[in-house]
């Protein structure tokens, strides 16, 4: 049951990803994000990470995504041209991924790593449950927890001063005092 | 239940398709999508890897990454509609003041 | 107690970036708030003094260290936060804090682009600079001393003058090598010297463990380079005319009147006590290096027409007499070398100071040439540079003398040619010194120059130095008084009785 | 009050007079500056004479005392103290110094008087006494180092004192320079004294000189040669002495007082001081004394040829301090310093005179265009007539029996030294012809313009132009001032000066030879420990010595008449028959070329040559080359650096995948 769970989701998951990066419309791509993220959300749960899950379900493939959408509706639909112009890239760049994703799967499976052989440890009935994120965040974790906010915040500022209407931006004057030329 | 070892495979093809499309698409938004692609399939990896060893390290790792994408692409989409703004090109390859 | 005299400034420095106000106006007022700090922290230094322990002819406490703060701050690498004063680094505490209190009083004075970066700037270089005199484990030294590099970066290459790119860069990679350099062989010095035991860097720690010779010696000439080019000495000045003419005027008086110190201070602080060895090895290449470098930087000082490269020539002649003193390896002329490093930033300020006003007299220029006859409705402004003029030449009577009466002291005992040798850089520097005094306040009036007084804002700059200037000339004994315990300890006593 | 705090109020009363005049030159009107500047000298004068009444109070072994205010520098192995040294021979030079200080600032009241920068003159001249009284009074060699270079320092400022005359300013530099050099040697004489005896306290040095030091070891020569250095770069000795006759730029009185009187017989007076070390190393006091007699020789001979009056008795000055030179270097102690007594007073009176005649030539100090003031400046021809006298050893007055002293003690000495009393006869020759050579000149003859015009009272007024350089005078400063003040119309002027000549004529009495012998007897106490403290010269080589000197003078006199007054065209001709001698004189042997050509600009070329090649090629060539480095690169990097973001991140994916394949590779 788990595996059939596992692979329909897989599937989407390539699929929504395969599918932002080829739709033209970037209304579409984020659609096909949306796809992505939800099948990830179900990867999640198989790996018992519910709020990870959860959160991937509330704050990526709904707030995100919702501001994607409003911006691609207030940029416009643009439609972007498929096909490559810089030749270089348009043969080199798939190339790369291709050879890149072998070389990763060679990597995975070819390490000595144990652990990915198996299911992955057993673990208690409260794993990944909010409680036990929450703890480990004001625990363990409490410094990377308040930066983490302070990035937000600072974020947030920034988005409110880059979207905001600019002034001209003040001269750069230079004038170095009393210096002798 | 599937072994870790598929999860991380699936990992790593989302990270490449991802890399595929910052490579090759021309739009900031799109590009900033696939960018999202590429940290989801980070974030995956860290799942598998936090249930591998079954301690919630990975996680908080990964919830962080989350938190980090989120700011990004507030300040991305923010870069964006100031581009919008000023009539810029939504091109990222007409934007070369790096040129040296 | 040291740690709030540190950071001090850099506090100021964030008050005054912080401070509510906007415009020209808001830049007047941050530099109010940073000249605030900037004085209580020399309150502070000249309470550090009043409060030094001198004790008598170095039988007081062993290490001589007093106020003294040990925090064990990166255990896993032997890291500490251990700060504290002696004789050697009390008269450049107060030396740094005087300079930059000037400094940041002129630039309060006068209009400022960007004033608040400005500030913050020029506070953090004075918390580096006073972490690096106070600094007693090696790697926190290595730490504030390549700290000070940031501000001064910014500093030139924000608020410089002319061709102020190609003088930081210069003055960067300079630096940078010099740093690197030094944070090699600070880092191969902890971790030899604890010969696989615990690493430590602090000071006490190192010269409880020495190091074998051949180490010592490549692991010297990695810290003589970083400090000569800070310094700088003869062949690696090539940053000193660019960084110098390019520099504001505030930010020049502290690069030459302090930072210039700090390689001088570091061969006394770190070389001789951790390398002994190796200094008695090196001894006459630094005493030539150091030669070479006064009488290269008096005849250079002599054919300059530009008055600021006249005084950074001097500089690297005076500098060369202070290398010479420590490296006479004796007491006396380590004393002397001292008293010199405080003497000559108290001189070369207000040179840097009253060339600034004698180039806003000047057209805007320092051109020596477009100078002349300047002292005229000026007597009280000709009347501080004589007496500053006089004192850098080493007039006999001034604490200048009595430092190269003692530097040459230790000389002439250690090696009497280079004495007699260095004797000709006296008289180069009569030279240099009488003809950028006369050929700006005497003479003609030059076309498209004017004569007028300094203003009072200008005298509050000034007049304290050259009083302070005064005072050590009438009594010299205020600084090697205390210096003399220091000194006794800080100079192992291998080396001196090896001569 | 004991004689050392005596010596301390003489130090005290003229440096707080330079500072009040400095510190309130705003407030002065008037004369008022030079009021307190005269009255602090006459404090200090008074205080000398309280410092040798105390001091002949006590018996003559106790007469040398000592005393110190603080540490000045006290570090392991040095020990300066401030301290002084009140003796005989520093009372001696306190009372010549600052009498003669007093009546020439009493001078300066009225003759600087319409000057612009009277208060700085007044500060200046107060701070030269301040510090000529220290060089004299300093108990150890560093505080004489410090007097000796502040003497120099002062003697720069008044040089220069009329700062916008190029020639001035040209001067001061060169004064200055030269002194630093005789400063720079002193400096380590005294080092090389501190580490032989540790220490540097004058009696310690002198206990210890003789269980340091062998007899003429070559250190002790070396010192006292470096101690040379000092004293003849200060007194003008061969070949230190292109200085002096350039500093008459200054203000005649300052001529007077420092570039006569006293601050260059600061040479002498060190020699004297230093006597036990000189006499370690009798080398040095013979090249010393060889020095001294060439000097005088040489300085004489430019006098008979040079016509500016200043400049005929500067290189007079350089003569006259020759012969005090040989003096106490031949251990003619009492005589040198007597010598140094009698010049200070004629030199200065002949100084005092020459600035009133410059004054009625409204600057002017050619002597080619003076004659005849005779009848003008009655007062000021008859005190240059007595300065003159004196000067030439006229029978009687007071430089006949001082230079004789000094002749007669050369003969004592015997073999060698002969050579010394030759040249110091012929010398007294020349002196004699110049010192009258002035007088004709000036004051007989027919009266020029400005002479007839001041016998009609109205005084010369012309616009100032540097007779140097032909350049207008920047008069703001005072150069030479909108008027100028004769010693006939100013009471200031002609009180000292006739002091002056009074002293000048019967000064000599207090040392003829075995009848009153006063400085002998007087400085017998400091010089006791001399090796030659009985060598007196015979009664016979005295009266010799006497008669030939009169001889010479009164021969002196009779040819300067014959070649001035009664056959006026007598020196063209002879100028025109040794053309070649003359060239000579007149550039004063070639000196100033010589050091032109030897230092000044070998120095200067080698400093552009150095900022031209070196520091543009070696120097910036470190670091531009390490600029074309990075420019390299840099260029390179910029063809990678399209601007294009994508591509960046393609080398980016390049590099990610390359190293992903070599881990793989690498782990097999």
């Amino acid at each position: 049951m788990e595996s059939v769970v596992f692979f329909v989701a897989a599937l989407l998951a390539i699929g929504g990803a395969l599918g932002v990066v080829i739709q033209r419309n970037p209304f579409y791509s984020v659609l096909s994000l949306v796809v992505h993220l939800i099948a990830l959300a179900v990867l999640f749960l198989l790996l018992s990470a519910e709020f990870i899950a959860a959160a991937q379900v509330i704050v990526y493939a709904g707030a995100v995504m919702v501001l994607y959408v409003f911006v691609v509706a207030y940029v416009g639909g643009l439609e972007d041209p498929l096909i490559e112009p810089s030749p270089v890239l348009r043969v080199v760049a798939p190339l790369f991924a291709v050879a890149l994703g072998v070389e990763l799967s060679f990597a995975i499976l070819g390490s000595g790593l144990k652990g990915i052989d198996g299911k992955g440890a057993h673990v208690a009935a409260g794993f990944g449950s909010p409680a036990r994120i929450g703890e480990l965040f004001l625990t363990k974790f409490l410094i990377s927890f308040e930066v983490v906010s302070l990035l937000l915040l600072i974020a947030a500022v920034a988005a409110v001063v880059l979207a905001r209407r600019s002034k001209s931006p003040e001269p750069d004057r230079r004038l170095a005092a009393d210096r002798p030329s | 239940m599937m072994d870790i070892a598929w999860y991380l495979v699936l990992s790593a093809f989302i990270f490449c398709i991802g890399v595929a499309g910052v490579l090759t698409r021309r739009s900031p938004l799109v590009i900033l999508i696939c960018l999202e692609l590429m940290l989801n399939a980070g974030n995956l990896a860290l799942v598998a890897f936090s249930k591998m060893t079954g301690n919630g390290d990975g996680q908080i790792f990964a919830l962080i990454v989350m938190i980090v994408a989120a700011a990004e692409v507030v300040v991305g989409l923010g870069v964006i509609v100031a581009m919008f703004r000023n009539r810029l090109p939504m091109d990222v390859d007409q934007m070369d003041e790096l040129h040296g | 107690m040291l740690s709030i005299l540190i950071f001090l400034p850099l506090a100021g420095g964030i008050a005054a970036a912080l401070w509510p106000g906007s415009g020209e106006h808001g830049g007047r007022r941050a530099g109010y708030v940073s000249l605030l700090f900037a004085m209580t922290t020399l309150g502070f230094a000249i309470g550090l003094i009043l409060d030094f322990d001198a004790g008598f002819g170095g039988i007081s406490n062993v290490t001589g260290l007093q106020h003294v703060t040990d925090v064990n701050w990166i255990p896993q690498l032997g890291i500490h936060y251990k700060i504290g004063v002696d004789g050697l680094s009390l008269f450049m505490i107060a030396l740094t804090t005087l300079l930059w209190a000037g400094a940041t009083a002129w630039s309060s004075f006068r209009e400022w682009p960007k004033a608040r970066n400005y500030y913050l700037m020029l506070a953090l270089g004075e918390t580096a600079v006073l972490g690096a005199f106070c600094a007693q484990d090696l790697a926190l030294f290595v730490l504030f001393f390549d700290l000070m590099l940031v501000p001064f970066y910014f500093l030139i290459g924000i608020w410089g003058g002319e061709r102020r790119v190609e003088a930081t860069t210069k003055f960067v990679i300079y630096t940078l090598v010099g740093s690197f350099l030094m944070l090699a062989g600070a880092v191969a010095t902890g971790i030899l010297s604890a010969h696989g035991g615990h690493v430590s860097f602090v000071l006490s720690d190192l010269r409880a463990h020495p190091l074998s010779k051949g180490t010592q010696e490549w692991i010297f000439l990695f810290f003589a380079a970083a400090f000569l080019v800070k310094m700088p000495a003869f062949p690696l000045h090539g940053w000193l005319p660019d960084a110098y003419r390019a520099a504001p005027t505030p930010v020049l008086v502290v690069l030459s009147g302090v930072l210039s110190k700090v390689g001088a201070y570091g061969f006394l602080r770190i070389a001789l006590p951790i390398y002994p060895d190796a200094a008695v090895q090196f001894q006459e290449l630094l005493l030539v290096i150091a030669l070479v470098s006064i009488l290269y930087g008096s005849v250079m000082a002599f054919s300059q027409n530009s008055a600021t490269l006249v005084v950074a020539y001097s500089s690297i002649a005076q500098l060369g007499f202070i290398t010479l003193g420590i490296f006479s390896l004796r007491p006396e002329g380590a004393q002397g070398a001292i008293l010199q490093m405080v003497n000559h930033g108290l001189v070369v300020a207000p040179l840097f100071f009253i060339i600034a006003l004698l180039a806003a007299r000047a057209g805007g220029t320092d051109d020596l040439r477009r100078m002349g006859g300047l002292a005229f409705r000026a007597p009280v402004l000709a009347a501080l540079f004589l007496i500053v003029a006089l004192a850098t030449l080493a007039m006999p009577g001034s604490a200048n003398f009595a430092a190269e009466f003692l530097i040459l002291n230790g000389v002439l005992k250690a090696k009497i040619v280079y004495a007699i040798v260095a004797g000709a850089g006296v008289v180069f520097a009569a030279v240099y010194m009488i003809r950028l005094f006369q050929r700006s306040m005497h003479n003609p009036l030059a076309r498209g120059a004017e004569s007028r007084d300094m203003t009072l804002t200008d005298g509050v700059v000034l007049v304290p130095v050259v009083l302070v200037i005064l005072a050590l000339a009438l009594y010299p004994q205020f600084v090697l008084h205390r210096s003399q315990n220091a000194i006794n300890t800080s100079l192992p006593r291998e080396i001196l009785i090896i001569r | 009050m004991t004689a050392t705090a005596f010596g301390w109020l003489v130090l005290a009363f003229p440096l707080a007079g330079s500072i009040t005049i400095a510190l309130g030159f705003r407030q002065w009107r008037g004369r008022t500056a030079g009021w307190i500047g005269s009255g602090a000298i006459g404090l200090a004068f008074a205080s000398s004479i309280g410092a040798l009444i105390a001091l002949q109070s006590r018996s003559p072994s106790q007469r040398a005392l000592t005393s110190s205010l603080w540490n000045y520098i006290a570090t392991e192995g040095v020990n300066v103290k401030l301290g002084i040294l009140v003796d005989p021979l520093a009372v001696f030079m306190c009372l010549v110094v600052s009498g003669v200080s007093f009546l020439i600032h009493v001078y300066s009241v009225a003759y600087m008087d319409s000057d612009r920068g009277y208060s700085r003159y007044f500060s200046y001249l107060n701070f030269f006494v301040f510090s000529m009284l220290l060089l004299v009074l300093a108990g150890n060699f560093f505080l004489l180092i410090v007097g000796w270079a502040f003497v120099g320092f002062a003697s720069y400022a008044l040089i220069s004192f009329w700062y916008r005359r190029r020639t001035a300013v040209r001067a001061g530099i060169k004064a200055f320079v030269i002194n630093v050099v005789g400063d720079v040697g002193l400096v380590i004489a005294a080092i090389l004294i501190q580490r032989d005896t540790g220490a540097l306290d004058f009696p310690a040095v002198f206990a210890r000189a003789g269980s340091v030091w062998h007899h003429n070891e070559w250190v002790i020569v070396a010192i006292c040669l470096l101690i040379l250095v000092g004293a003849f770069a200060k007194s003008a000795q061969i070949p230190l002495h292109t200085w002096l006759p350039d500093a008459m730029e200054g203000p005649t009185p300052v001529s007077a007082l420092i570039h006569a009187a006293t601050m260059v017989t600061a040479g002498v007076y060190l020699i004297a001081r230093t006597h036990p070390l000189f006499e370690l190393a009798p080398t040095a006091a013979d090249i010393s004394a060889a020095i001294g007699a060439l000097t005088l020789f040489f300085a004489g001979t430019v006098a008979l040829v040079v016509t500016d009056l200043k400049r005929v008795i500067a290189y007079s000055t350089i003569s006259q301090i020759g012969y005090m030179v040989m003096g106490v270097s031949i251990a003619a102690y009492s005589a040198g310093m007597f010598h140094l007594m009698t010049h200070a007073f004629f030199k200065a009176l002949m100084f005092m005179a020459a600035g009133s005649v410059i004054a009625a030539m409204a600057g002017t100090q050619d002597m080619d265009r003076m004659s005849g003031m005779r009848r003008a400046m009655p007062f000021t021809s008859v005190a240059f007539v007595a300065a003159a006298l004196a000067l030439a050893a006229f029978p009687g007055t007071s430089g006949y029996f001082s230079k004789d002293d000094i002749l007669a003690f050369a003969a004592e000495r015997g073999s060698g030294y002969w050579i010394l009393y030759v040249v110091g006869t012929v010398g007294a020759l020349m002196t004699a012809i110049y010192a009258f050579r002035m007088i004709f000149r000036v004051f007989a003859g027919e009266p020029n313009e400005e002479a007839r015009e001041l016998e009609h009272g109205h005084l010369a007024h012309a616009e100032p132009v540097n007779p140097l350089t032909g350049e207008p005078e920047d008069t703001d400063v005072g150069f030479p001032g909108p008027e100028h003040h004769i010693a006939e119309r100013e009471a200031a002027m002609r009180a000292p000066m006739t002091l002056l000549a009074v002293l000048s004529i019967v000064a000599g009495v207090i040392q003829i030879p075995h009848v009153t012998d006063v400085v002998t007897d007087f400085l017998a106490p400091t010089f006791a420990d001399s090796r030659f403290a009985d060598v007196e010269p015979s009664v016979g080589l005295s009266v010799l010595t006497l008669a030939l000197g009169a001889l010479m003078s009164l021969s002196g006199i009779a040819i300067a008449y014959l070649v001035w007054v009664r056959r006026p065209g007598t020196s063209a001709q002879l100028v025109a028959r040794f053309r070649r001698t003359h060239d000579f004189l007149i550039h004063k042997w070639y000196f100033d070329e010589a050091y032109d050509l030897l230092v000044v600009r070998p120095m200067t070329r080698l400093g552009q040559a150095a900022s031209r090649t070196f520091e543009r090629v070696v120097i910036d060539g470190v670091s531009q080359g390490a600029a074309m480095v990075v420019r390299a690169g840099n260029s390179l990097v910029r063809v990678a650096q399209s601007g294009i973001v994508r591509y960046y991140a393609l080398a980016l994916m390049t590099g990610v995948t390359a190293l992903a394949l070599y881990f793989l590779i690498a782990a097999k």
